[in-house]
């Protein structure tokens, strides 16, 4: 672990210290915190548990199951256009997102392939997704630090991409868009140019919040050398997203599979950080919001014009067979392993969240931290409680 | 405002998508790693590789992968091939239930237990992806843990152990994951009734009184 | 002693001061929380703030005493009662103690002491011992933690405040508040006396560590470790709900406005105008309508200032905790020590 | 990007938020001040379901392929006149009761797609909150009021080839 800075290694050093002070030296008596599961910091019910000795965090383990709604036992109950109602509601705030994977992956078990238009909806849409997500997290990032106005100028921008996405799909948070080969509707008129001047709005945010958060010294002194999570760690644990990349990992979904998608029509740098820090994480994202819109800016121009569907029975009977579909989700890989009897609805299908892997990795990297480093590295992390539970 | 830190990375040509050429090289370099404990393969066409290895050669499967370069460690968890005796619920009480077929048959690598374990990694140089399965005999449901290669299976294995009841033998502390601690039953396992669908009468029985008057025979309403 | 057209028996005296510290503390705070707190920072934030309570939101805070005055003031049972019900009263008796001796005009003032700021400063940290009972009684881990933070943070943020003051004292020559105000209307800087000498010019750094030093004293972002909401929930003031919790957030911005007064009493030339633009050169010949004007031109001195301490907390993340003691103690004190060595010599050679 | 002069990051964040505070005062918040002004929601949102109770034959789809099990139906068969003049008299499903339950709608539109006969229709009406959650079970009536405040489907963007 080369990439382990000497802060990284004091911390660590600290935390084993305090177990050792903590019962022979001052014989001081450790604290048990509870941080959740109604907590401030935490996007949802997580409850952390931390032995603290001071103000340092000997040992903290993460429990799950507030959120735990039995999504995998659902689906095997229910149809395929009941399945994408269910699904849009794991990651909850990019959720036309959560869909695309499991059509896909539906979609491939049928082998057709949703028209070129379509194709092109969906990335524009899955794009926005990411966008009205990511740019949450950014104002989200300013509350955890104490900062209170980033989060209203994040909620404020983000209005206007939700407005859109009602606006093509008719609903805010749960689109329900997508079908078995195609999408439901096409795009209402003026709903082009619309998009290109919030994108405009959005760059906007970005290069506020960039002045008004990152360049920030103090913002720097919380985050700079804290949580360092060196690479061949987040690959055991397997990170993904901004977490893998901003550990100097360069894999992005988007370009490294082809996928019945639209992104290799628009070129698009992939951001990585060598240090691996929760500096490095939230950067990572704040650049991946501009390159969405540039890709949003880009594919808005190359709508091609066509059928919004293909030719799909009514009662759609998916053959027998497994799938595993993955895409770069805004918070991460998200993936769905879908195996089909060739009845109406999956047999099983497996949900690759995530927010799972990027939480599993809290007790290794909060060990010989201060408290309120907790909340940080768990903000740089950014995950989404359905994703965990599901 | 120029990129506040130095590291950009020089968008370098990103490596050839994986051909098929690249998976049968995996799986005989796999099967030159372990030998005969590689069961049965499947390689769908330019899309994915499916690999089924023995029960005690799991941990090795996965000590041979993670050599090979499959450093990633995407997710573990568990099948149950058996059809659900409790069907959707949505059946027409009027129509007599018809005999719920029991048969276990497996999915793309064959299997001849009710269980399985599966798990996905990926070789991020190389852009390729292997999912690993191994069957879990049903008389004792126990599988090596992968813990000690990839420390992130600890969450993934307490989550199948839960749902499934499959045991995962070196695993530091098999605690429930998101049950509560004295929780009976696995919920996953087919035989396990969902009971929010028990409790309340499917609306979409259709209750369509017939003609009160004439009594000829009368179509069935429901399409 | 002006003498007023009736002459008040003594016991009238006290009560007209009473009223008059009450005024001075309290007009100040509402001011404050309406036209910082719930109006400039909604529009720092693109957004328009409270507009339903009377025009333009100007009954809001009259809304939320009412809100707080019918909520139950609850307290754990585990809580130490007694010393939980008094800890917001500790503080809110320290900010009465410190506008005492905030002169605000020729004769309108509470007290004269001759050691005004050495007594201002003492009482000023009395309001520590309220907050770290408050953590400590309220009986909730949270609260501990938050007490534990705002005693280490307030103790070490009132070295660099004290220092900074000394560089006034050295430079006004006396301790006396009113001395300081007219030291800084009557003298000039190398002969140019039109502006008169505000200590803001010459004691720029020692204005600037003390502004730093309020901010933290305030446990304002980016100094507001003790009632860290987003890790410690609010801090001290977790367990505390109702009348209890009212007299606290009356207390903080209450405190906020008198240390503003302070602030602009020891840099900003308090309530005088530069006595030459009147042709008065001591106090004696000031005239009596100043008495009047005094107060006004102190209070828009305070929103000034206040102004400024709002607009950092609106905009900076928090520190850290040991980040917070390394920046007082390695950087504010090393500061504070040299500018009152450099005034001390500047002091002698001029 | 021209590489402005490293003003520190604290100033630079004080000028945005002042610059934000003169933005406000200038040209007004984005704060829609709900009740006394309302914001349309787009043509398309899915606000509540009407029903065209005409269209409607009891088939049973919607209810069936509801995920949530919120659409209550029932009906009984009835003779209607002759289509064609001295033609046999048709049978038909009459429609007694058709309750959607709003509270456990969640809005996902499969009724809607999936209904053969186009008796239900999407309306952005999101003002029908109650105060007894017993009154979100809408009945036949009640939907078909919803029916007016439809609008008919908005035009599509270039290149979408009509169905």
């Amino acid at each position: 672990m080369t990439m382990m800075s000497d802060r990284q290694q004091l911390s660590y050093i600290a935390g084993q210290a305090a177990d050792a002070r903590l019962n022979v030296e001052l014989e001081t008596e450790g604290m048990t915190l509870n941080i959740g599961p109604q907590h401030p910091a935490t996007h949802g019910t997580l409850r952390i548990i931390c032995r603290l000795d001071g103000e340092q965090v000997v040992w903290a383990e993460p429990g799950c199951g507030y959120m735990h709604r039995g999504y995998e036992k659902l689906t095997e109950v229910r149809t395929f256009p009941q399945v994408t109602t269910l699904v849009n509601r794991i990651d909850w705030l990019g959720s036309f997102a959560n869909e695309v994977p499991f059509i896909l992956a539906a979609e491939k078990l049928m082998d057709i392939e949703a028209p070129p238009r379509a194709q092109m909806i969906r990335t524009i849409l899955f794009e926005l997704s990411r966008i009205a997500n990511v740019s949450l997290f950014l104002g989200d990032l300013g509350v955890q630090m104490g900062a209170i106005t980033p989060v209203f100028l994040a909620f404020r921008d983000r209005e206007y991409v939700l407005n859109l996405i009602e606006g093509a799909t008719g609903g805010r948070f749960h689109p329900n868009f997508d079908r078995i080969g195609g999408l439901k509707d096409d795009l209402p008129k003026g709903w082009i140019d619309e998009t290109r001047q919030v994108m405009v709005k959005l760059r906007e945010f970005c290069d506020i919040i960039e002045d008004l958060l990152f360049g920030n010294e103090i913002f720097q002194s919380r985050m700079r050398g804290i949580g360092i999570i060196p690479a061949d760690i987040a690959k055991d644990y397997g990170l993904s997203g901004a977490n893998l990349r901003a550990s100097g990992v360069d894999y992005d979904l988007r370009r490294d599979q082809d996928l019945p998608m639209a992104w290799d029509k628009a070129d698009f740098k992939v951001w990585t950080h060598p240090d691996g820090d929760s500096f490095a994480r939230c950067w990572v994202r704040l650049q991946e919001t501009r390159e969405s819109c540039r890709i949003v800016e880009q594919l808005l121009d190359q709508i091609p014009a066509g059928p919004i569907m293909t030719k799909v029975p009514r009662i759609i009977k998916v053959p027998e067979g497994e799938a595993w579909v993955s895409t770069e989700n805004p918070l991460g890989e998200m993936g769905y392993y879908v195996v089909s009897k060739g009845d109406l609805g999956p047999f099983r299908v497996k949900i690759r969240s995530a927010s799972f892997n990027n939480i599993s990795i809290v007790p290794w990297v909060l060990k010989g931290v201060y408290v309120p480093d907790v909340i940080t590295i768990l903000a740089s992390l950014y995950f989404i409680l359905g994703d965990i539970d599901r | 405002m120029a990129p506040l830190s130095d590291s950009d990375t020089t968008q370098e040509e990103p490596a050839a998508l994986p051909g098929d050429g690249l998976r049968e090289g995996i799986v005989d370099d796999l099967r030159r790693r372990i030998g005969d404990a590689v069961i049965d393969t499947h390689i769908a066409p330019n899309d994915d590789l499916w690999v089924r290895v023995s029960t005690d050669a799991w941990r090795q499967t996965a000590e041979a992968l993670k050599a090979a370069g499959f450093t990633f460690f995407s997710f573990l968890s568990g099948l149950d091939w058996l059809p659900s005796p409790y069907g959707k619920g949505e059946e027409d009480p009027t129509a007599e239930p018809e005999e719920p077929d029991t048969e276990i048959r497996p999915g793309v690598t064959g299997g001849d237990t009710r269980f399985q374990v599966f798990a996905r990694l990926v070789d991020i140089d190389r852009h390729v992806g292997i999912t690993v399965k191994a069957d879990v005999p049903d008389d004792a449901p126990a599988v090596d843990s992968w813990t000690t290669v990839f420390a992130g299976a600890n969450w993934h294995e307490r989550e199948c152990h839960e749902m499934f009841g499959i045991g995962f033998n070196g695993h530091p502390d098999l605690r429930n994951m998101y049950l509560p601690g004295d929780f009976e039953g696995f919920p996953l396992r087919k035989d396990f009734p969902l009971l929010s669908r028990m409790i309340k009468p499917w609306p979409g029985i259709v209750d369509v009184e017939p003609m009160p008057a004439q009594d000829e025979p009368e179509e069935d309403a429901s399409s | 002693m002006i003498q007023l057209a009736v002459e008040i028996p003594y016991w009238g005296q006290s009560l007209l001061r009473v009223l008059g510290g009450l005024v001075a503390v309290l007009l100040p705070a509402g001011t404050i929380v309406y036209l910082f707190l719930f109006k400039m920072m909604s529009f720092m934030q693109s957004r328009l703030g409270p507009m339903e309570a009377g025009p333009y939101g100007s009954l809001q805070l009259v809304a939320e005493v009412g809100k707080w005055m019918q909520k139950e003031d609850l307290a754990p049972d585990q809580a130490d009662h007694s010393i939980f019900k008094i800890a917001p009263l500790v503080v809110l008796t320290s900010t009465f103690l410190l506008v005492v001796v905030v002169p605000f005009g020729p004769d309108a003032y509470f007290t004269d002491f001759a050691v005004g700021v050495f007594y201002g400063l003492a009482v000023a940290s009395v309001s520590v011992l309220g907050i770290l009972i408050a953590g400590w009684a309220s009986a909730n881990k949270y609260s501990l933690l938050g007490g534990l933070r705002a005693a280490g943070q307030l103790i070490a943020y009132e070295l660099p405040m004290v220092l900074a003051t000394l560089g006034v004292v050295i430079q006004a020559g006396s301790m006396n508040l009113q001395d300081i105000v007219v030291a800084q209307n009557t003298g000039e800087i190398f002969g140019f006396g039109g502006l008169g000498n505000p200590f803001v010019i010459t004691q720029f750094l020692g204005f600037v560590i003390f502004m730093i030093a309020v901010q933290a004293e305030l446990t304002q972002p980016p100094f507001d470790m003790p009632i860290a909401e987003s890790e410690l929930v609010s801090g001290y003031m977790t367990e505390y709900s109702g009348f209890r919790f009212l007299i606290f957030f009356i207390a903080e911005f209450a405190t906020a406005g008198v240390f503003a007064f302070v602030a602009s009493v020891l840099f900003l030339g308090g309530w005088g105008v530069p006595f030459d633009w009147f042709g008065w050169n001591n106090i004696d010949q000031v005239d009596d309508w100043m008495n009047v004007v005094g107060p006004l031109i102190m209070f828009t001195k305070m929103l000034v200032l206040t102004f400024i301490i709002m607009w950092v907390r609106f905009s900076f993340p928090r520190f850290r905790e040991d980040q917070l003691q390394t920046f007082a103690w390695k950087v504010l004190i090393p500061l504070a020590l040299a500018n009152t060595a450099v005034t001390a010599i500047f002091k002698v050679a001029f | 990007m021209p590489d402005k002069p490293k003003v520190p990051g604290l100033f630079k964040g004080l000028g945005i938020t002042l610059g934000i505070l003169k933005d406000t005062v200038v040209d007004g918040a984005n704060t829609v001040q709900y009740p006394h002004e309302k914001e349309a929601p787009p043509i398309r949102a899915r606000g509540v379901i009407a029903l065209h109770e005409e269209n409607c034959t009891a088939c049973m789809l919607c209810a069936r392929s509801c995920p949530d099990w919120c659409i209550y139906i029932e009906g009984h068969k009835q003779l209607a006149p002759p289509r064609r003049a001295g033609g046999k008299p048709r049978q038909v499903n009459h429609l007694d009761r058709f309750d959607i339950d709003y509270a456990l709608c969640m809005y996902c539109g499969i009724c809607v797609e999936v209904c053969p006969f186009d008796a239900l229709f999407w309306s952005p009406e999101y003002e029908y909150s109650e105060p007894k959650i017993a009154d979100l079970l809408h009945d036949k009536e009640k939907l078909g009021e919803w029916m007016e405040t439809v609008p008919e489907a908005p035009d599509l963007e270039a290149g979408a080839n009509k169905k």
